[in-house]
């Protein structure tokens, strides 16, 4: 499969009263053509954050994006300013996001197929009359019932359900390279769940797009995921195909997140302590203070580089690297 | 839609129903027996108290409160406002001329608020912490604290004694001489409609910076649009919804200011009617200015209701 | 951020272990970052000063006015200001400076009571209305409507003169055209708070119901009460000037500042300084208290509060 | 059907809960949402029973009917023995002591402007528990430290703790009445994993001190519910529509719905989600406001008979205390 994104070195900061928080810090990752990855980790570990960054979506005043390049088709976005031409034409064109909350994803004041139609007139060009008819024709295919009528109406006349459907619709219309879902089931009920991951499963595979599935949610990634990055504090601190990690996670965290899902007959075994603040953070590995396995040389040295174990699996953990080598 | 609509009327009845009797006891509590009032003012030699009695009755006083209320209140709906004590002048007729003059300025002022506030308060908020921004807020804040009378003189002595540029009182009609009213209403005008600018403009601002934190408005960026077709199609209409609903108090804050600015300009509107008529105890007059004034206020504020209803989509499907 | 090394035999967190990270960030001292955040903008920390000011000059105005506030100079009448009078004397010979001086007591006096009152009975009665709700609450709210569709000066003029027009007088007729938004406010402040869990938590530990009042749901509507009263601070000051200025606020010969723009207005060809100055005067102490109530929306914004640890 | 065995903590019987629906001018009542349509069940001292459900099913609703914060429309609701449907705020206060609420956000549920230490402590001042500052103080640290809290931690404000330490907030005020039911509305969800995980363990250990606390325990998430509950009850638009014994629900899920609910929630297991049939319900969750004519889920069952659209199926057992209410099971 040929390489669709390469992020390396990724480093966003946030300017808050009590010091500056380095949310996404160092984060290296790459997406190929119509691949499915994760980007897996608790709230606050720079998940989102990253993504926004990709998109440049970062507010201003308070966030940055100090270090690092974004490769999209052999073009560094990075480069672009946040609402230069180029920047806009990506947005939305080449790489489509869905939010988490449906209820305020939309814009309350406007109907549903105009600010569909926004999308198809502001990048392919096409006239309102052309647009609201690709419109009605996607509300469709992402199973909105009666779309003909649905599309004159306004958002807070549409379940959550509704509107995520029609947020997964718009994402698709300029049939971009790549979509980020940012926690995009969050908010819904199992149920729900279900049909829209589905349904957005069954449109990337027919349209060969990219997929890039943030989320706290390990059974949706056990499910549709082929690739994940599992992040802590701002890090990548493993990642590797989804079987690799299940059958053998070369990281505490990554074991104690799998421990943490309640099974039937098992004891549950928390991960101890609280997670990180992200504030004047030392360069040792963050998860140094709810680490069972730590050793001497985990208080010395920096956290690791990504480092590889075997096939696609990559490991931040050196006691787990070097328990590697010795058998 | 139409529930809204229909509830909306009910309310504004009910205001006007309750402002008119408020109006009608506050007026009773004033000072001075209004027969006493007018037997001092037809300077009657000797007056025998069943002399009183009588002219109380001819007058109906002496009816119970409610039916008074009753007949003023029939009497108001049909126009007919009863006549002034101090000056026997039929108020209803004096009241139509005096309003075009104080709707005149007041609109007018409503209007240059309406127009220049939420631009101000845009401009002010896209372009957050820089020049343009300090300098609205600035005005913005002036506006709100100067009292009304005081930039008057100044706008007089500045304008009107030193520079003798522009009338310093009296007004006329556009319509009897355009180039002298227009002269005439410029300092008042501005002096109106500063309150309503610099509020409308923080309001405005405030709402466009809540707003600019909106998920929609993110997913206005991931869709590709630059700042410019966000702010116009996402960030402008959702913003000016707030900002609608203030247009009510907008409304009461130009009538009631109408008192001070026809009273520092000289201006023959109802504004000054009703300061005369409190200075001379004419309480009919104080009445009936009271209840039109409130009723442009309850009228204006209904059609600033509906016409919130029909811009938030939200109301329409009630 | 310190880092303590202890073993809290806690249960639930999986049994000894050592926490190197402090359970809590340091403790935040609530006042210090009251005052950081408040003095942020320079004008607020204007305003603040401004206020201390006039309030200091309001009540040492024996010791720093040169002249009482009704000594009459007869005989240099209407004068320029000089080096006795600084700016100058009015149609009675009176010293403006000092009458200015004065006039902050009377502009501060009735601020305060007429916040106080209003700010007061507005709460009480939007508590009412806000914890009945039913009938009662639009009963309520449809007369606070009436009152506000009065406008206010057209109010307390009415008013102003039912009762004597002394302070008082002036302070009452003012405090009822305010205490309507308090309603509004305090109703609106009480609906939302309850929404809140914790008051479905106070009403499911069967607590009564005014205790669940004046403990959980006051305490919340306190912030934007306090931010209110401040910004209403101007107005009441701007409401009893403009009664003054209409000749039916403050009686004359007590030195208010709106009676003294109305005075200076007949002679403003002359000595435009007799309105210019008091009107000035407003200006400034309306600012500034605005100014206080910017910075203290800021200050006691909930959001701003610093965030927990992660 | 369940009758009231005597000893039990809770016992709900044909519990009806309708919220008038008011529209128009006068807002006169057009319609009634059905949150709750004759609901039973019941919980044995020191048991925890899971109720499941989507958003709409009523679940939350039947948390707020049995501690009384609603009075409910129809029906009987019992807490240790007696009737509590009707009774007035004064005689329930005594009630209110022994059953109390943990809710979901815990960013709302703990008063911003009062000390932790003052929240946690709150039941004891209502109820008049300790007679002394100094027994006050000693019970709210003994509080924090059973909920896995340190105790020097009393005069912080809530807006310092995380998330995680804030539900420990809640579960310690929920304690301090010494309660002998305690309702948790979606404890978790609101929280991560890892937090998670620390919570279920807390409420496991608190039950286990103490065999006559019991939970009802509300929650969408169905592995919590199994790790948790001892029987589990499903709910679909205001009825139960399937309760057992948790390991006998899971392992033999008997009604068309819970299948689809059980196979909807993926598991974190690729190897097991590989092999699990889906079945991917269609349509959207109906409203309360106009159920669908008698058994609420036809028109969204893949085994939907005509006697389903007719008639409402009664929960009968379908065998070792399993009930179900289908009528093609």
């Amino acid at each position: 499969m040929e390489r669709l994104l390469t992020v390396s070195g990724l480093t966003t900061e946030f300017r808050t009263e009590r010091g500056t928080v380095k949310a996404v810090n160092d984060v290296s990752y790459h997406v190929d053509e119509g691949e499915i990855i994760g980007l897996v980790g608790e709230s606050g570990c720079g998940k989102s954050v990253s993504q926004l960054s990709v998109m440049q979506l970062i507010p201003n005043p308070p966030g940055k994006i100090v270090a690092g390049s974004v490769e999209f088709e052999g073009q560094d976005l990075l480069r672009y300013g946040r609402e230069s031409r180029e920047m806009c034409a990506i947005r939305g064109g080449r790489i489509s996001m869905v939010f988490q909350e449906p209820m305020t994803s939309l814009n309350p004041a406007m109907t549903i197929c105009r600010q569909m139609g926004e999308v198809l007139t502001e990048h392919l060009g096409i006239d309102k009359a052309e647009a609201r008819e690709r419109s009605v024709d996607m509300l469709s295919q992402v199973g909105i019932p009666d779309p003909g009528k649905r599309a004159d109406d306004y958002p807070h006349q549409l379940s959550g359900g509704m509107r995520q459907r029609v947020m997964v619709g718009m994402s698709m219309l300029c049939n971009p390279k790549m979509i980020i879902a940012d926690e995009a089931t969050t908010a819904l009920d199992a149920t729900i769940q279900a049909q829209l991951l589905e349904l957005m499963y069954e449109m990337v595979n027919k349209y060969h797009t990219a997929l890039v599935m943030v989320t706290h949610n390990l059974g949706i990634v056990a499910r549709y995921v082929h690739r994940v990055n599992v992040m802590y504090a701002g890090r990548i601190i493993e990642s590797g195909t989804v079987r690799e990690l299940w059958a053998n996670p070369m990281h505490p965290y990554t074991e104690g997140l799998l421990k943490c899902v309640p099974k039937l007959g098992e004891r549950l075994v928390p991960i101890k302590g609280m997670p990180p603040s992200l504030i004047n953070r030392p360069p040792t590995c963050p998860f140094l203070p709810r680490c069972r396995l730590r050793q001497k040389s985990c208080f010395e040295e920096p956290v690791p580089e990504l480092t590889h174990v075997e096939g696609d699996h990559y490991t931040t953990c050196r006691v787990r690297l070097e328990g590697l080598t010795d058998d | 839609m139409l529930t809204y609509i229909v509830r909306r009327l009910i309310h504004a009845f009910v205001v006007i129903v309750i402002v008119s009797i408020a109006v009608f006891i506050l007026i009773r509590l004033l000072p001075g027996d209004p027969i006493e009032m007018l037997i001092s003012q037809t300077q009657l030699t000797e007056t025998t108290p069943e002399m009183i009695e009588a002219l109380r009755h001819d007058k109906g006083l002496d009816r119970p409160l409610p039916v008074q209320y009753a007949d003023w209140f029939v009497q108001m709906i049909r126009g007919d406002f009863g006549t002034s004590i101090m000056r026997n002048f039929d108020i209803g007729k004096e009241i139509g001329n005096r309003v075009t003059v104080t709707l005149m300025i007041g609109l007018s002022a409503f209007v240059i608020g309406l127009v220049l506030g939420p631009i101000l308060g845009i401009v002010s908020a896209v372009r957050r912490g820089k020049f343009v921004d300090n300098l609205v807020t600035v005005i913005a804040n002036i506006g709100i604290t100067a009292p009304a009378f005081w930039v008057g003189i100044l706008l007089i002595f500045f304008f009107g004694v030193r520079l003798k540029l522009l009338p310093i009182y009296g007004y006329t009609l556009p319509w009897d001489d355009f180039w002298m009213s227009f002269k005439q209403s410029l300092m008042p005008i501005f002096v109106t409609a500063l309150g309503p600018i610099a509020t409308t403009a923080r309001q405005t601002r405030s709402s466009v910076l809540e707003v600019m934190s909106e998920d929609y408005i993110r997913t206005a960026w991931a869709k590709g649009l630059n700042e410019r077709k966000v702010i116009l199609r996402h960030i402008i209409k959702n913003s000016l919804l707030p900002v609608v609903t203030l247009q009510g108090t907008m409304l009461r804050m130009v009538v009631g200011g109408s008192v001070v600015v026809e009273t520092v300009f000289v201006i023959p509107g109802m504004g000054k009617m009703m300061v005369d008529a409190m200075l001379s105890h004419d309480y009919p007059v104080v009445q009936a200015v009271t209840v039109i004034m409130t009723l442009v206020v309850v009228l204006s504020s209904l059609i600033v209701d509906l016409l919130y209803g029909w811009l938030d989509p939200r109301i329409q499907y009630d | 951020m310190t880092t303590k090394t202890d073993s809290i035999n806690a249960p639930g967190l999986g049994g000894e272990v050592d926490i190197l990270e402090e359970q809590l960030l340091p403790p935040v001292n609530e006042f210090r970052r009251f005052v950081k955040v408040f003095f942020r903008r320079k004008i607020v920390l204007i305003g603040f000063i401004i206020v201390v000011l006039i309030v200091a000059m309001a009540i040492f105005a024996d010791v720093i006015a040169p002249f009482g506030p009704y000594e009459q100079d007869l005989h240099n009448v209407l004068a320029a200001p000089d080096s006795t009078h600084l700016l100058g004397t009015d149609s009675l010979g009176r010293d403006l400076l000092s009458r200015i001086i004065y006039g902050s007591r009377v502009a501060l006096s009735v601020g305060v009571i007429t916040v106080l009152l209003s700010a007061a009975v507005g709460t009480l009665i939007g508590l009412v209305a806000g914890y009945a709700e039913g009938a009662l609450q639009s009963v309520i709210m449809r007369l606070t409507d009436a009152m506000m569709a009065i406008p206010s000066l057209i109010l307390s003029l009415i008013v102003a003169s039912i009762l004597n027009r002394g302070v008082l007088g002036v302070v009452i007729a003012v405090a009822i055209t305010l205490f309507p938004g308090y309603i509004r406010l305090i109703n609106g402040q009480v609906l939302s708070v309850k929404q809140n869990d914790y008051v479905m938590a106070g009403r499911s530990m069967g607590s009564h119901k005014a205790r669940i009042m004046f403990r959980h749901i006051l305490p919340n509507c306190l912030s934007p009460l306090i931010v209110q009263m401040t910004m209403m601070m101007g107005v009441a000051i701007l409401s009893e000037a403009s009664l003054s200025f209409l000749g039916l606020g403050i009686l004359p010969p007590t030195a208010a500042w709106g009676g003294m723009c109305y005075d200076g207005y007949k002679y403003l060809m002359m000595r435009p300084l007799l309105s210019i100055a008091p009107g000035l005067a407003i200006m400034v102490l309306v600012f500034s208290f605005n100014m206080v109530g910017d910075g203290l929306r800021d200050a006691l914004d909930p959001k701003l509060r610093g965030t927990s640890s992660n | 059907m369940i009758e009231a065995a005597r000893g039990n903590i809770v016992d709900i019987v044909n519990l009806k809960m309708y919220f008038p629906v008011r529209r128009g001018l006068l807002k006169r009542k057009i319609a009634d949402v059905k949150a709750l349509d004759d609901v039973s069940f019941s919980i044995r001292p020191g048991e925890t029973l899971g109720l499941v459900g989507e958003s709409g099913c009523g679940k939350t609703t039947v948390g707020r009917c049995i501690v009384r914060l609603y009075r409910p429309t129809g029906g009987i609701v019992m807490f240790e023995g007696a009737d509590i449907s009707h009774s007035g705020e004064s005689d329930l206060r005594q009630i209110r002591r022994k059953m109390a609420l943990v809710f979901q956000d815990p960013y709302s549920s703990l008063d911003p402007r009062m000390s932790s230490g003052d929240i946690v402590g709150e039941p004891l001042k209502i109820h008049h528990l300790v007679k002394s500052k100094k027994e006050y103080d000693e019970r709210v640290a003994e509080l924090f430290i059973m909920s896995g809290l340190s105790p020097d931690m009393t005069d912080r404000y809530p807006h310092e703790f995380s998330g995680g330490q804030r539900q420990r907030l809640s579960i310690a005020r929920a304690l301090a009445g010494d309660p002998s039911l305690i309702v948790c509305d979606e404890p978790i969800s609101a929280l991560d994993v890892s937090m998670q995980a620390q919570i279920l363990n807390l409420l496991q250990e608190l039950q286990s001190k103490n065999d006559r606390l019991s939970y009802l325990f509300i929650s969408h998430d169905l592995l919590a519910v199994q790790y948790i509950s001892q029987r589990v009850a499903v709910m679909y638009l205001g009825r139960v529509v399937e309760i057992s014994d948790a390991g006998e629900l899971y392992a033999n899920t008997l009604h068309p719905y819970s299948i689809a609910l059980l196979s909807a929630q993926p598991l974190p297991d690729p190897v097991a989600e590989e092999k699990r049939h889906r079945i991917i319900l269609t349509g959207d969750v109906p409203t309360p406001l106009n159920p669908p004519a008698g058994c609420a889920f036809h028109p969204r069952c893949p085994r939907a008979k005509k006697e389903c659209s007719e008639s409402v199926p009664p929960l009968r057992d379908a065998g070792g205390g399993h009930f179900v209410a289908c009528h093609c099971v």
